[in-house]
C-alpha cells in the first residue's frame, strides 16, 4: 500500500513525474562530466580525428534511427496510457523494448567488429572514451528496457498506467544522450 | 608571525608572512567580535523567571542593520584580502623575473633529483651536476626551477622559502625563488605519493658564492673521479 | 492542447529522421563549419524537439526546465573552469610534455591486417 | 495544545500500531518505515564513526610516539598509516557525516516535519539504505585483501591511485573506489526521495516559507549533492578503468591528464562540504530557536544565504588545487569566488548569533551542542580565509593548518551536529528523555579536548608541518622537540575525548532502557514532529496535520504560552 505522502502533489506535479525529472537532472551531470572531459581531450588531440574515422557511421546512424523510432513508440504508449488503454500502451512499450534490443544487438555487432580489428578499450584514449561513453549509455538502454518490461507487464493489466509516462521520459532522455554521443563519437572526424 | 617559527629565507617570504598577518588581524577581529557578542548574548539573555523572550522577526530596520552593516563590512574586508592575495600570488606564481640560474627538480618515488647548471651556469650542458636529495644554491641569486615528476604527483615544498608547487608527471612547471639566508634547510614532499611519502625529504644548502663555487668544484667529473674512482660518475 | 500534440508525434519523428539524415550527410561536404553546424547544431535542435514534444517539458511546472538548464550550465561551468588546464597544452609557467599527444601505432596495422589475410 | 490532536490517547496509538504484529525482520531489517530506516542509517553511521575514531586513535598514537606498538592495533607501518588516514577521511565524510546528517535526520525529520506519513518512495528508501550498507561492507573489506587498504589519500589523485605499481594496493584501491561509487548511488536514490518528499508531500497549508529551516537545508544539500556528484561518478568509472583495464584517461605517459581527475573530484568535493554543512546548520537553527524561545532572526535571510552559498559552492572548487598545477591565472578567479562565498556564510552566522538577542536561553544539553556548533564553526570559517586567499595558500597548502581548518568545520558538522540533533530529537525517536547531567559531562568532555587537539595543530601547520607523513623524524625542521610535544598534546587530548564518548554510549543505552518517559512535546517546540506520539507509530499520525503558520512563532505577544505549534488553527 502506498503511503499518503506519495499521493500528494504540493509542487503541482505527480510525485513520480517529479522524481523522474530529478533522475534526469542527476543523469545530465553524469554524462555532462564524461562528455565534457571527452570534448576537452578531443579538442586538444588532433590525431583523434583519424581514430574516429574508424568508427562505423552507418551503424551509428542506424542506431540513432532505431532509438528515435523507439522514442516515438514510447510517446505513443504514453498517449495510449493517458486515454486509459493499457493494452495498447503495453504493446507500444514492447515495440520500444524491441528498439532497445535492436540497438544493443547492433552495438554488439559493431563492437565485436571493432575489437576484432584491434580497436579495444586500451588501444588509445579515444577508444577508451568511445567504449566508456557508449558503454554507460548502453547500460542505460538495457536498464531502461528491463524497467520498461516491468511497466508494460503491469500496464497490460491496466495497473500503474502513470508509469508509462515516467519510463517514457527516462527513455527520451537516453535518446537525447545518444543524439549527442552520435556526432561526438561518429560524425566529427 | 610565521617567521617567528620558521625562518624566512627567500626574497618573497615576507610577502607570505605579511598576507598571513593581515588575514590574521582581519579575521581575528571578526572572530573575536562574533565570539564576544555571542557569549555576551548567552549570559545576558539566560532564561529568568517571569521574563519572557521578545518577539523579533528580524525585519525590524533598527535591528536588521546589525546584520546588514557587518555584512557589508565583511565584504570590504574580503576586498582587502583579495587584493593582497592576488598581488602575492602574482609575484610568486605568475610573474617570472629574469633568472640568473636555472635548476631542474625531478620528483620520483621517493627521492628528489636536482640538476644544477654547473660552473657554466647553463642547464642541459655537459657540466651539469646531478644530485639526489641535495640542492645547492647560491645565496641572493634569482633561480628558476623546472619541476618535473617521473611517476606520480609530488610537491616541491621548501617551507623556509615559502615555496610550494606540485610536480605533475607529463608537465614541466616553472617557478622562481631567490634565497636570502645562508644555511641548510628542509625540502619536503607535500603531496601524497605513496608508501614512502613520509621519507621523501631532501636538504637545500644555501651557500655564499665562494662556498658554492667550492662545492661545484668537488662535483666536477675530475674531482668525482679522483674521490670515487670505482663508482660511476653521477652524471649522464 | 493534448489533442494537438497527439497528431504531431509522427510528424516530429519524421522531422527528427530528416534532421538525422542532414547531420549524417552534412559532414560529407568536408567543410569544417558545416560539419560543426550540422553535427552539433542539429544535435541541439533534435534534443530540443525530443525534450519539448516527447518529454513535454514545457507542460511541467516552470522549475523543471530551469533545473535541467541549471544542470547544463553547471557542466558548462565545469568545462570552462577545467579547460585552461586540461584542454590547453601549455599555460602560464607550465607546459605539457610531448607525451600529451601520445598516440600508439594504429591497431589496424596489426590486427586489421591479420584479419584480412 | 498538544492535547487537541485527535490521535492523542495512547490507546488509539496502540490500536493503530497493534493490529498486526510485524516480525523482527520486517520491523527492524526490511522495514520501509522512514523512522526505522533513519535509525538504521544512524546506527550504521555511529558504528562507522567508532571505526573511523579508532583509526584516528591508531595514527595519532603513531604520530605522538613514532614506532610504538599501538595498543589494540600494533605497529603502524607506512602502508598502514596511509591506509588509515585515507580511510579515516573517507569514512568520516562519506560513511558518517552523510548517512547521519542527511540520511538519518533527513529520513526521520522530512516526513515528520512536513506532516506526512512516510517518504514518498518507501521501497526506494529501503533500497538506498541497503546499497549504503553494502558500500560500507565493501569499504571495510578492502582492508583484508591482498595489498591492504587503499592509501592514496581520500582525494585519490592519479597516477598514484591509478596504477598498482605506484600505490602497491592492487585490489584495495579499486574496492575503495567501488565502495565510494556505491555510496554515491545510495545517496542519489536517497536524495531524490528527500527532495521529492519535501517538494510534493507537505501538509496542507504548509507554504514554502513555513518549512522548517532544517528541511530546507537537507533538501538543498541533497540538490547540491545530486547536481555535483555526476562528474565524479563519471571520473570514478574512468579511474576504475584505468586501474583495472589499463586505459589511460589519467595516465600522463599515454596522453592522459591527471589534473582532470582533480577537477572532477573537487567539482564534487567542494559542494560536498556544503552538503554536510547545511543539515548541521539546519539542526542548529531548530535548536537555538526552541531553547532561546525566539523566532529565527530573518527566516528569509537564512534561506537566501543558503541558496546563495549553494550556488556559489559550484564556482570555488579549484581553490583546492591552487598549487596542484592549475594555471596561475585561474587562481585569481577562484580566490575571488572563494572570498565571495564567505559573505553569505558569515551573514548566516550573524543571523544565528542575532537570534539569541532578546531570547530566554535555556542551556540544556542540546542547546549546549547547538551553541558550541556556532562557536566552533566560526574558527573553521575564519581559518578558511587563509586557505582561500591564493597568496597565503602557497604556504599553507597541504599543511596541518589545512587539516586543523577542515577538522574545525567537519567536527562541528559531523560530531557536534549529530550530538545536537540526537540529544534534541532523542525523546521523539525513542520516547524517553536523555539524562541531562551525563549529557553535559559528555558535552564538556568532548568540546574541551577537541579544542586541545586541533588548536595545537594550527601551530604545527604554521610551522610548515605537512600532512600524511607517518613519522616526522626524517625531516629535521619538523622533528624539533617543541613540535613533538605538541603532537603528544594533541594525541593525549584525542584519547581524553575518545574516552568521554563512553559516557555518551552509557547515557544512550541507559536512557533508552530506563530514561524518564517523554511527553509528546518535551521542549515545547512548534514544529510538526512534536505533535506526533513519542515515538511516532507507523504512519506517524492517525490524522495527518494541517499547517497554519511558520515554524518559529515563539513568544508571540498576547498568547498564554510562549510557543504556537504549526498545526494549531489559533
Amino acid at each position: 500500500m502506498k503511503p499518503i505522502a506519495t499521493t500528494r502533489s504540493t509542487s503541482g506535479m505527480p510525485t513520480g513525474l517529479l522524481a523522474i525529472w530529478w533522475v534526469v537532472g542527476s543523469e545530465i551531470v553524469i554524462f555532462g562530466g564524461l562528455l565534457g572531459s571527452y570534448i576537452m581531450y578531443r579538442l586538444s588531440h588532433d590525431a583523434w580525428a583519424n581514430q574516429a574515422a574508424n568508427t562505423n557511421t552507418a551503424l551509428g546512424t542506424l542506431n540513432t534511427f532505431v532509438l528515435l523510432t523507439s522514442s516515438l513508440f514510447a510517446v505513443l504508449a504514453h498517449r495510449a496510457a493517458e486515454s486509459g488503454d493499457g493494452k495498447k500502451a503495453a504493446r507500444l512499450l514492447y515495440y520500444t523494448i524491441g528498439g532497445a534490443v535492436t540497438f544493443v544487438c547492433v552495438k554488439a555487432f559493431e563492437w565485436s567488429t571493432e575489437i576484432a580489428h584491434g580497436y579495444t578499450i586500451t588501444s588509445n584514449t579515444f577508444w577508451s572514451f568511445y567504449y566508456t561513453a557508449a558503454g554507460i549509455h548502453a547500460l542505460h538502454v538495457i536498464a531502461g528496457a528491463i524497467i520498461m518490461a516491468i511497466v508494460a507487464r503491469d500496464a497490460a493489466k491496466n495497473m500503474e498506467l502513470q508509469r508509462v509516462e515516467l519510463i517514457g521520459i527516462y527513455w527520451h532522455f537516453v535518446d537525447i544522450v545518444w543524439i549527442f554521443l552520435f556526432p561526438l563519437l561518429y560524425i566529427a572526424k | 608571525m610565521i617567521e617567528s617559527i620558521v625562518p624566512a629565507a627567500s626574497s618573497y617570504a615576507w610577502e607570505i608572512d605579511y598576507i598571513f598577518t593581515m588575514i590574521f588581524v582581519l579575521t581575528g577581529f571578526w572572530f573575536l567580535l562574533c565570539e564576544v557578542v555571542f557569549f555576551w548574548l548567552i549570559f545576558k539573555f539566560k532564561a529568568k523567571d517571569g521574563q519572557p523572550a521578545e518577539y523579533i522577526t528580524g525585519s525590524e530596520p533598527h535591528l536588521k542593520r546589525w546584520i546588514t552593516i557587518p555584512h557589508v563590512l565583511v565584504l570590504v574586508c574580503d576586498l582587502f584580502i583579495l587584493t593582497a592575495a592576488v598581488k602575492v600570488w602574482y609575484d610568486i606564481k605568475q610573474y617570472l623575473p629574469e633568472p640568473e640560474k636555472t635548476v631542474r627538480v625531478i620528483g620520483q618515488q621517493w627521492a628528489w633529483t636536482f640538476v644544477h647548471p654547473g660552473p657554466d651556469g647553463v642547464l642541459d650542458s655537459s657540466d651539469d651536476i646531478r644530485t639526489v636529495n641535495e640542492l645547492h644554491l647560491e645565496n641572493e641569486t634569482v633561480y628558476h626551477y623546472q619541476l618535473e615528476s617521473v611517476d606520480v604527483l609530488h610537491d616541491f615544498s621548501v617551507p623556509v622559502f615559502r615555496l610550494k608547487q606540485d610536480a605533475i608527471p607529463g608537465r614541466v612547471i616553472t617557478g622562481w625563488f631567490e634565497p636570502t639566508l645562508e644555511g641548510e634547510f628542509d625540502v619536503q614532499c607535500a603531496e601524497m605519493c605513496g608508501i614512502g611519502h613520509g621519507l621523501m625529504g631532501a636538504r637545500v644548502f644555501v651557500e655564499s658564492a665562494e662556498k658554492h663555487a667550492a662545492w661545484m668544484a668537488t662535483q666536477s667529473p675530475v674531482a668525482l673521479a679522483a674521490n670515487f674512482p670505482a663508482q660511476r660518475i653521477g652524471k649522464e | 492542447m493534448s489533442e494537438e500534440s497527439h497528431t504531431n508525434y509522427v510528424k516530429i519523428w519524421a522531422l527528427l529522421v530528416v534532421l538525422l539524415a542532414v547531420s549524417v550527410l552534412g559532414p560529407m561536404l568536408e567543410i569544417q563549419i558545416i560539419t560543426l553546424l550540422t553535427a552539433f547544431g542539429i544535435a541541439f535542435v533534435k534534443a530540443y524537439l525530443v525534450a519539448k514534444y516527447f518529454m513535454h517539458i514545457n507542460m511541467t511546472p516552470r522549475f523543471v526546465p530551469y533545473l535541467m538548464v541549471t544542470c547544463l550550465v553547471f557542466m558548462l561551468l565545469f568545462v570552462v573552469g577545467t579547460a585552461p588546464d586540461v584542454y590547453k597544452s601549455e599555460g602560464t609557467n607550465w607546459k605539457k610534455t610531448a607525451e600529451w599527444q601520445y598516440m600508439p601505432p594504429s591497431p589496424a596495422d596489426h590486427g586489421g591486417a591479420a584479419e584480412h589475410h | 495544545m498538544a492535547e487537541s490532536i485527535p490521535s492523542d490517547s495512547p490507546a488509539v496509538a496502540d490500536d493503530h500500531h497493534g493490529h498486526e504484529e510485524p516480525s523482527f525482520w520486517s520491523k527492524y531489517v526490511f522495514s520501509t518505515d522512514h523512522k526505522m530506516i533513519a535509525m538504521q542509517y544512524m546506527f550504521t553511521g555511529m558504528a562507522m564513526a567508532v571505526i573511523g575514531g579508532f583509526m584516528a586513535y591508531a595514527f595519532r598514537m603513531q604520530l605522538a610516539f613514532p614506532g610504538i606498538e599501538v595498543p589494540g592495533f600494533g605497529i603502524v607501518t607506512p602502508a598502514n598509516y596511509n591506509a588509515l588516514v585515507t580511510n579515516h577521511g573517507a569514512i568520516m565524510i562519506f560513511w558518517v557525516a552523510m548517512p547521519v546528517l542527511i540520511a538519518a535526520f533527513g529520513n526521520y525529520l522530512i516526513p515528520l516535519m512536513c506532516g506526512c506519513d512516510d517518504m514518498v518512495f518507501p521501497k526506494l528508501n529501503r533500497l538506498s539504505y541497503q546499497i549504503f550498507l553494502l558500500s560500507a561492507v565493501v569499504l571495510l573489506s578492502s582492508f583484508f585483501v591482498e595489498g591492504g587498504g587503499f592509501g592514496g589519500a581520500w582525494t585519490a589523485y592519479p597516477p598514484l591511485s591509478a596504477k598498482a605499481e605506484y600505490s602497491l594496493t592492487p585490489l584495495g584501491s579499486s574496492i575503495w573506489l567501488g565502495a565510494v561509487a556505491l555510496e554515491f548511488v545510495a545517496f542519489l536514490l536517497g536524495g531524490i526521495n528527500f527532495i521529492t518528499t519535501a517538494m510534493n508531500s507537505r501538509a496542507p497549508g504548509m507554504k514554502l516559507y513555513d518549512i522548517p529551516i532544517v528541511i530546507w537545508m537537507i533538501v538543498i544539500a541533497s540538490i547540491l549533492f545530486l547536481v555535483s556528484v555526476g562528474p565524479l561518478i563519471a571520473g570514478a568509472i574512468m579511474l576504475l578503468f584505468d586501474q583495472q583495464l589499463g586505459t589511460a584517461f589519467f595516465d600522463p605517459a599515454r596522453g592522459g591528464d591527471p589534473v582532470l581527475w582533480q577537477h572532477l573530484f573537487w567539482f564534487f568535493g567542494h559542494p560536498e562540504v556544503y552538503v554536510v554543512l547545511l543539515p548541521a546548520l539546519g539542526i542548529t537553527a531548530e535548536i537555538i530557536t526552541v531553547f532561546a524561545r525566539k523566532k529565527l532572526f530573518g527566516y528569509k535571510t537564512v534561506l537566501h544565504t543558503t541558496i546563495a552559498t549553494g550556488v556559489l559552492s559550484f564556482t570555488v572548487w579549484a581553490h583546492h588545487q591552487f598549487i596542484s598545477g592549475v594555471d596561475p591565472r585561474m587562481a585569481h578567479v577562484f580566490t575571488l569566488t572563494t572570498l565571495l562565498i564567505s559573505v553569505p556564510i558569515a551573514e548566516m552566522m550573524f543571523v544565528y548569533i542575532a537570534t539569541l538577542y532578546g531570547g530566554s536561553i535555556r542551556l540544556t544539553t542540546p542547546m549546549l551542542w547547538g551553541l558550541s556548533f556556532i562557536a566552533e564553526f566560526l574558527i573553521g570559517g575564519v581559518t578558511g580565509i587563509f586557505l582561500g586567499a591564493s597568496g597565503a595558500d602557497i604556504y599553507f597548502h597541504d599543511t596541518y593548518f589545512v587539516l586543523a581548518h577542515f577538522h574545525y568545520t567537519f567536527f562541528p558538522i559531523a560530531i557536534i551536529g549529530t550530538f545536537a540533533g540526537l540529544t534534541f530529537w532523542f525523546p521523539k525517536m525513542f520516547g524517553r528523555m536523555m539524562n541531562d547531567r551525563l549529557g553535559k559531562i559528555h558535552f564538556w568532555g568532548t568540546i574541551i579536548p577537541f579544542n586541545f587537539i586541533f588548536i595545537p595543530l594550527f601551530v604545527l601547520g604554521m610551522g610548515g608541518q605537512h600532512r600524511r607523513i607517518f613519522d616526522y623524524s626524517y625531516f629535521p625542521e619538523l622533528s624539533m622537540p617543541w613540535m613533538q610535544d605538541i603532537r603528544v598534546l594533541a594525541t593525549s587530548s584525542l584519547l581524553i575525548m575518545l574516552g568521554f564518548q563512553v559516557v555518551f554510549f552509557y547515557n544512550f543505552i541507559v536512557s533508552l532502557r530506563s530514561g524518564e518517559k517523554a511527553s509528546k512535546n518535551p521542549w515545547k517546540s512548534n514544529t510538526l514532529e512534536w505533535t506526533a506520539d513519542s515515538p511516532p507509530p507507523h504512519g506517524n499520525w492517525k490524522e495527518l496535520p494541517t499547517v497554519y503558520r511558520g515554524p518559529y512563532e515563539y513568544s508571540v505577544p498576547g498568547r498564554d504560552e510562549d510557543y504556537w505549534p504549526q498545526d494549531q488553527p489559533n
